[in-house]
């Protein structure tokens, strides 16, 4: 069992945990958090490069490191794992933001008991994006989810409880819709009396869902991990959830748990029922591409940096499943690309504004100016921060905003000239529209906030980042520059994946 | 060619920016002001020895045997790839118009590094907050242009574009405490923004049907019976034209696939080059210091439009009505700011709209150019215009922004007579105002008659507009000129220092500037840059009569300014009530502004945002959170029954029960 | 006139009804035992009752009422017991005053 | 047939068990609700007599009558005052009340007077003696108590601890 690398994604920060349980004082507890996320970001290194070995040495299984330990033979559970180019990109983004994370939680009151929750949260992560069985998806899920709670309510400020338990209960909902999918995948992931099975790979490779079944399946789970990926009208979770969580919460849960929306869309949704994909996109196609720009409307009225950032997260993670859906290789792997930049970028974002927030004690943009003057480093990370979300090229939003553009516009006018509708094409253009509100609302928040006059004389009080600030920003920025700068490395990772077998099902 | 100067050209700004931005704090303002324009000259060396090497080197990978010009990709390396055919590449490529780019954006730029250096002082010598970043800025604009012209592809162009917007946004708000700046840059880039919206969409549409973006495969000429500028593989071209030319190519509201592509592709232009309806930013931009203005509005980004269209010209070829809409935009573009920039107070304004006037100038002349008239000489005659007016512009920017530092203010009612206090920025600036009007010898006479004079082969009604404009053109600069150095005698107020000309940095540039635009008309741009890099003469189609029309049309406008604003004297406050309503339009620039001011608070925040944002709090939330409160009376309503009262408890039992039992014996009967 | 079982049996009946009538609505605890008591007793003649009139060869009926009635016994002493802890923890038996531990 | 004595004896014995259980149930005077009580057992015990059960009669009378009620009278006189009069009931209360005691009563009257086996005759019967009753009661055979005995045993004791548990003062 131990020989497998992929476990040890989920034994450190199980490891972790009991670090922390043992650690009697806050330093101890913060090497325990930054020697782990150190460990799991160097472990997720290591994977990429072996799996670029294995790759390069003409490895073509679909995913690599597969193993299967029973767990519960007679429903046939197992814990499966295995990892191709989307998970191992998924895994770096998650030990990056964990390491973020630590770091921007440096001073957060009653350490212990948050980075146990914390942590928990992580294992729940980490073993979701390695996982290939449906049921062990299923439950990291859930180990992700339930901690939230805690770190909301507990961790939190303003209307927490209000929020937490919003956000608990609106992705709990998902996650019934959710497990009713899974367990009706399940029933039919085997021809009639076959051994049935929950792991993806076999059912992928079986392709014995029938299609009716399928048209009732698909909308299940998309909409139950949709719900997770702040999908209109599912969203409303999202800016009451992350206004009131603690920074790192916000980073994690914005930056790595909303990614396991778009993950799960893909590898459950879209890779086990591609026949319902194709036949019930649209709809999902509308409600995102109405995400997309309807995220970025709210965001523009918003004065709450938190309530910004939650809007234009839902425009940035519908995105994510707008491209999705469109079912080719470009858009999927820009739907990639996205989920990685928006991670780095929506962390960064929310570990700046709880930075400020920790200084200022007010969120209002109307109640601050002048930050530049008085924050200058934090004020130029909120800038680069910025560009990297309204698609300054050179960062990362731009390669995925034109990976997917380039793509869905693929796909649309392939759909318009078939004469199978004009859909597609004109909800691309919608989402491209995007770009522009984004710009607005961006702008909007660095000029009020940044710029212009100092509001409020106390403020001229403050001081500036402190090293381990610095340490989080730095990184985020470092990767996302590096996405933004060498996007073909990501996106051959990522490209593997979307072998043609996959879109030869899905008849494109 | 080695490989090693471009990407010097490239690489020297770029480290120059993430030096100064990242150790510029740490350094004497001095230092990184040196440091910075010590790069941009190493930079401009090495942009000249390019230039001067594809043009005049005459090595056969720049110049084919019958003397054409070809296209030469330093290198191009996969930046990103799409799919199999689609792939963003970096690269470098030479070509006529990409070698005299690199020329006009080097010389700019070094002049402004350098003029900074003086300008971003106050009097006392002392250095402006944030130098170091200014430096890092232009730096980083610098990189972003020159990444811009040199694109062999046009994804690569979209990158640096969009880099060139975002440097602009920065340098505009330099000044950030100051609420106007943040809001021009923050206008500057929504406007941009919007038109590459557009831009991007263009692109797409053209790349899915063509399945590429590289400038050489879209733009190989198609029309037969010319021959190709480049060596690129003309099965390509041919079936690029074919997709266009096929009865297949679907049609979209009237108008073929190719066409819509293109006007999009022109909007992200319209945009960047100012074109009315998205001119707007431009006078606005003005907020951000002076050598930046000079810099980036006036000489190099925004003409990155018109370098666009140029680029893409044989595609436009190809669509008449493309070219015809592009006519149009910069036919009443040109008029419209002429008009605006003759009542205008702030000299930077008018500037400002000068350029707008100017630069519609040169998309007119494309928009007129065919290969048929002159064999493309519009399309010469834009790329001329853009170098001569490049040199003059900026030189009257510089020129402007030397008055302003010395009296403290944009406005000419405060200076008027500064002709003896300041004879060198008199001198440069009267050198630009007559290149711009258009006056022999001068670099501005030269380009424009040519402009003139292929509007003239094309339609003669677009010519007598544009000389019209032409005429407007030297009238408003010389309205300007006068009332800066004449008009009546300098009062220096009270607590001020008497204006005088600035120190060498100042200075040097605004001469060496005044220089060029002098000799620039000499240049035989003929040879040089055509729009198929076959070589002309264009002597041999120089028009003498259409010269002596537009020289006539440029001293009449300079007469009617001398008459009205040579002295002190009522005639202008007697024409601006002989013609309120006119006067009131242009002043408030015809309420552009105030459209967009309604459009974009009102419509797009009054009527989409707020209720979307109202809409989702409540509706969309309310919902949601209706789920909750439903659940919670529901729990209410039947709370009662756990009174904790066990009588109750009891009494729902026995009745429980009772049923029970009475069902039981019911049925068992 | 033949004295049938149901002639047993209705009183009982009646009796029980009561019981049911005194424990839903008296308010005080022991007067609710006094009702569970009658309750207790019509269910004791009914066991009788059937035990005499169906099966008189068996007394399975009669050794239920004879446990019951033991049984009754303890539940009295230890409802007792706990109605007089209450009156000293609460000050009086009203059953409605008891409802702090709902919910 | 039966003799008329015993019908008299039932009609009296059946009158007053419903007439006291009745106002056992309705008077406002709980001691006095515990003494209707003590009659209605008493009503019992004879009605035991009357079906030949005397051992069960005696218990009743010792046990309940002799035991509960004294021990209720104790707690009564512990918990209130005397004097008190329980409240009125409210309209409300004795609304449910009167409801659940009916619908009992129809429901479990209807059962009882449809069923033909209720109509039958007494049938003859030995009155069984204390011997036949000490065996039941403690032998271990077929149809015999032994097991149940203890278990009533065992419980009376954990009671009797639980009572002195319970009431107890602290």
């Amino acid at each position: 069992m131990f020989s497998n690398i992929l476990i040890y994604f989920v034994i450190i920060p199980l490891l972790m945990l009991g670090g922390v349980g043992l650690s009697r004082n806050i330093r101890q507890i913060r090497a325990v958090a930054v020697i782990g996320s150190v460990a799991l970001m160097a472990l997720s290194t290591v994977l990429l490069l072996q799996y670029l070995d294995l790759r390069h040495a003409g490895e073509t299984a679909p995913m690599l490191f597969t193993d299967s330990w029973t767990w519960f033979a007679p429903l046939n559970i197992n814990l499966a794992v295995g990892v191709d180019g989307i998970s191992i990109a998924m895994l770096i983004l998650s030990s990056i933001i964990v390491f973020a994370g630590s770091f921007a939680s440096w001073k957060v009151p009653q350490p212990k008991g948050f980075f146990l929750w914390l942590l928990l949260l992580s294992t729940g992560v980490f073993g979701f994006f390695i996982s290939v069985d449906l049921f062990t998806m299923f439950m990291f899920y859930e180990v992700a989810l339930i901690p939230m709670y805690l770190l909301i309510g507990v961790w939190g400020s303003g209307r927490k409880n209000y929020a937490a338990m919003k956000l608990t209960l609106m992705l709990m909902g998902g996650s019934a819709f959710l497990m009713l999918g899974l367990i009706g995948i399940y029933y039919h992931s085997a021809p009639e009396g076959g051994q049935l099975t929950w792991n993806i790979l076999e059912i992928a490779a079986r392709d014995s869902i029938p299609h009716g079944w399928q048209s009732f399946l698909f909308p299940m789970t998309f909409v139950g991990f949709g719900v997770l990926g702040a999908m209109f009208p599912f969203h409303t979770w999202s800016p009451d959830g992350h206004a009131c969580a603690p920074t790192a919460v916000s980073m994690l849960h914005a930056g790595v748990l909303m990614k396991l929306g778009g993950y799960g869309c893909f590898r459950v949704a879209i890779y086990l029922m591609p026949y319902a994909a194709q036949e019930l996109s649209y709809i999902f196609l509308i409600l995102t591409g109405i995400s997309v720009v309807y995220g970025a409307f709210c965001a523009c009225v918003k004065t709450d940096l938190k309530y910004i950032n939650a809007y234009s997260s839902v425009s940035h993670c519908g995105l994510v499943l707008f491209a999705i859906l469109m079912l080719n290789s470009t858009a999927m792997t820009g739907a990639i690309m996205q989920m990685l930049s928006h991670g780095l970028m929506t962390a960064l974002f929310f570990a700046l504004i709880g930075m400020i927030y920790g200084r200022t004690h007010t969120r209002e943009i109307t109640q601050m100016g002048g930050m530049m003057q008085i924050l200058p480093f934090l004020s130029v990370c909120y800038v680069i921060a910025g560009m990297a979300s309204l698609g300054l090229p050179g960062l990362s939003g731009f390669v995925a905003e034109m990976t997917i553009f380039v793509g869905s516009f693929k796909a649309g006018m392939a759909d318009y000239l078939s004469g199978e509708g004009s859909l597609r094409l004109v909800f691309t253009i919608i989402a491209c529209c995007s770009i522009v509100i984004t710009a607005v609302y961006i702008l909007r928040v660095v000029g009020k906030l940044l710029f212009g006059p100092v509001y409020d004389k106390h403020h001229l009080e403050l001081t500036d980042a402190t090293w381990w600030e610095r340490t989080s920003t730095i990184t985020l920025i470092l990767c996302v520059a590096a996405i933004g700068c060498f996007p073909n490395f990501f996106n051959n990772l990522i490209n593997t994946t979307f072998t043609p077998e996959i879109f030869a099902v899905l008849g494109k | 060619m080695a490989i090693t100067i471009p990407i010097l050209i490239l690489a020297i700004p770029l480290f120059m920016f993430f030096f100064l931005g990242l150790f510029g704090m740490k350094m004497s303002h001095k230092l990184a002001g040196t440091l910075g324009t010590l790069g941009m000259g190493s930079v401009l060396v090495l942009s000249y020895f390019t230039a001067f090497q594809y043009f005049f080197s005459g090595l056969d990978i720049f110049v084919n045997e019958a003397g054409d010009r070809l296209q030469y990709l330093v290198f191009d390396q996969t930046w990103l790839q799409f799919t199999e055919k689609l792939v963003i590449k970096l690269g470098f490529l030479l070509d006529p118009i990409s070698a005299m780019m690199l020329v006009v954006i080097t010389t700019i730029s070094f002049m402004v590094h350098l003029y900074s250096m003086g300008y971003m002082r106050d009097h006392h010598g002392v250095f402006e907050h944030g130098f170091q970043r200014f430096y890092a800025f232009l730096s980083l604009f610098s990189f972003s242009m020159l990444g811009l012209v040199v694109a062999p592809n046009i994804f690569q162009m979209y990158i640096f574009w969009e880099l060139v917007g975002a440097s602009s946004y920065l340098l505009i708000g330099f000044y950030y405490k100051k609420p106007s700046a943040v809001s021009a840059s923050k206008k500057a880039f929504i406007v941009t923004r919007f038109a590459d919206l557009g831009f991007l969409i263009g692109i797409l549409t053209l790349s899915w049907y063509t399945g590429t973006f590289n400038f050489t495969e879209l733009t190989s000429v198609p029309v037969e019976g010319l021959a190709g500028v480049t060596q690129v593989n003309i099965g390509t071209a041919e079936s690029i034209r074919n997709i266009f030319a096929t009865s297949a190519a679907p049609t979209f509201m009237g108008a073929s696939v190719l066409t819509w592509a293109l006007v999009l592709i022109f909007m992200g232009g319209m945009g960047k080059s100012a074109m009315m309806p998205l001119h707007i930013w431009l006078p606005d931009a003005m907020e951000g210091p002076t050598p930046v203005s000079a810099l980036i509005h006036a000489a190099t980004m925004v003409v990155a439009g018109v370098y666009l269209v140029a680029r893409l010209f044989p595609l436009y070829l190809m669509e008449d009505s493309a070219m015809i809409i592009i006519t149009v935009v910069g036919a009443l573009t040109a008029f419209y700011a002429a008009m605006v920039a003759c009542v205008q107070v702030d000299i930077k304004r008018v500037l400002a709209f000068s350029t707008i006037s100017q630069i519609a100038f040169m998309m007119v002349s494309l928009g007129v150019a065919r290969p048929e008239y002159h064999e493309g000489l519009g399309y010469m005659a834009s790329m001329f215009h853009l170098f001569t007016h490049a040199m003059f512009k900026a030189l009257l920017f510089l020129g402007a922004g030397a008055l302003i530092h010395a009296i403290g203010s944009n406005d000419y009612t405060a200076m008027h007579g500064l002709r003896k206090s300041m004879p060198i920025t008199h001198i440069t600036f009267l050198i630009g105002c007559l290149a711009i009007a258009g006056i022999i010898p001068f670099s501005g006479f030269f380009s424009k008659d040519e402009i003139l004079s292929s509007c003239g082969q094309y339609d003669i009604l677009v010519y007598l507009w544009m000389s019209l404009v032409a005429g407007l053109t030297a009238f408003y600069m010389f309205r300007l000129y006068y009332l800066i150095f004449w008009w009546k005698e300098h009062v220096t107020p009270e607590g001020h220092h008497a204006p005088h000309d600035q120190p060498w940095t100042m200075t040097l540039p605004l001469v060496i500037l005044a220089a060029i635009s002098c000799v620039a008309g000499f240049i035989p741009f003929g040879n040089l840059v055509t729009w198929n890099g076959e070589p002309y003469d264009f002597m041999a189609h120089f028009d003498w009569s259409v010269a002596s029309i537009s020289l006539l049309v440029a001293i009449c406008g300079i007469a009617l300014a001398t008459v009205m604003y040579r002295k002190e004297n009522e005639l202008p406050a007697k024409m601006r009530r002989a013609l309120p309503a006119l006067w009131t339009w242009c002043y408030h620039r015809f309420y552009w502004d105030e459209l967009y001011q309604f459009i974009t608070h009102k419509i797009i925040f009054g009527l989409i945002s707020k209720p979307l944002a109202w809409f989702d709090r409540h509706i969309i939330d309310g919902t949601m959170d209706s789920f909750a409160t439903l659940t919670n009376k529901a729990s209410e309503a039947i709370k009662p029954l756990q009174s904790g009262q066990i009588q109750m408890y009891v009494f729902y039992y026995l009745i429980g029960a009772l049923l029970l039992g009475g069902i039981t014996i019911l049925c068992l009967i | 006139m033949e004295i049938t079982a149901v002639y047993y049996l209705i009183p009982a009946l009646i009796m029980f009804c009561c019981g049911v009538y005194g424990f839903i609505t008296r308010k005080n605890m022991i007067a609710m035992l006094v009702s569970l008591e009658l309750m207790l007793n019509a269910v004791d003649i009914n066991f009788v009752v059937f035990n005499r009139f169906l099966f008189p060869e068996q007394m399975e009926g009669m050794f239920f009422a004879l446990f019951a009635i033991a049984i009754a016994a303890a539940e009295t002493a230890l409802a007792i017991a706990i109605i007089i802890n209450i009156f000293r923890a609460a000050k009086n038996i009203d059953v409605r005053s008891l409802n702090e531990m709902k919910f | 047939m039966d003799s008329l004595g015993s019908i008299i004896m039932y009609f009296i014995v059946a009158l007053s068990m419903i007439i006291f259980s009745v106002m056992a149930v309705t008077t406002r005077k709980i001691l006095r609700a515990a003494t209707y009580l003590l009659f209605t057992l008493f009503a019992a015990a004879v009605v035991y007599f009357m079906l030949d059960y005397e051992f069960l009669g005696a218990v009743q009378i010792a046990v309940y009558a002799g035991g509960i009620v004294v021990l209720f009278v104790f707690a009564i006189l512990l918990t209130s005052h005397p004097g008190d009069n329980a409240p009125r009931l409210t309209s409300h209360s004795r609304t449910i009340g009167v409801i659940g005691a009916i619908a009992m009563l129809l429901v479990t009257g209807y059962a009882l007077i449809t069923r033909a086996a209720f109509f039958l005759p007494k049938p003859e019967m030995e009155a069984p003696d204390m011997q036949t009753v000490g065996a039941t009661l403690l032998g271990s055979g077929h149809a015999q108590y032994l097991l149940p005995f203890e278990a009533v045993s065992v419980l009376l004791l954990a009671c009797i601890i639980g009572g002195v548990v319970v009431a107890r003062k602290r």
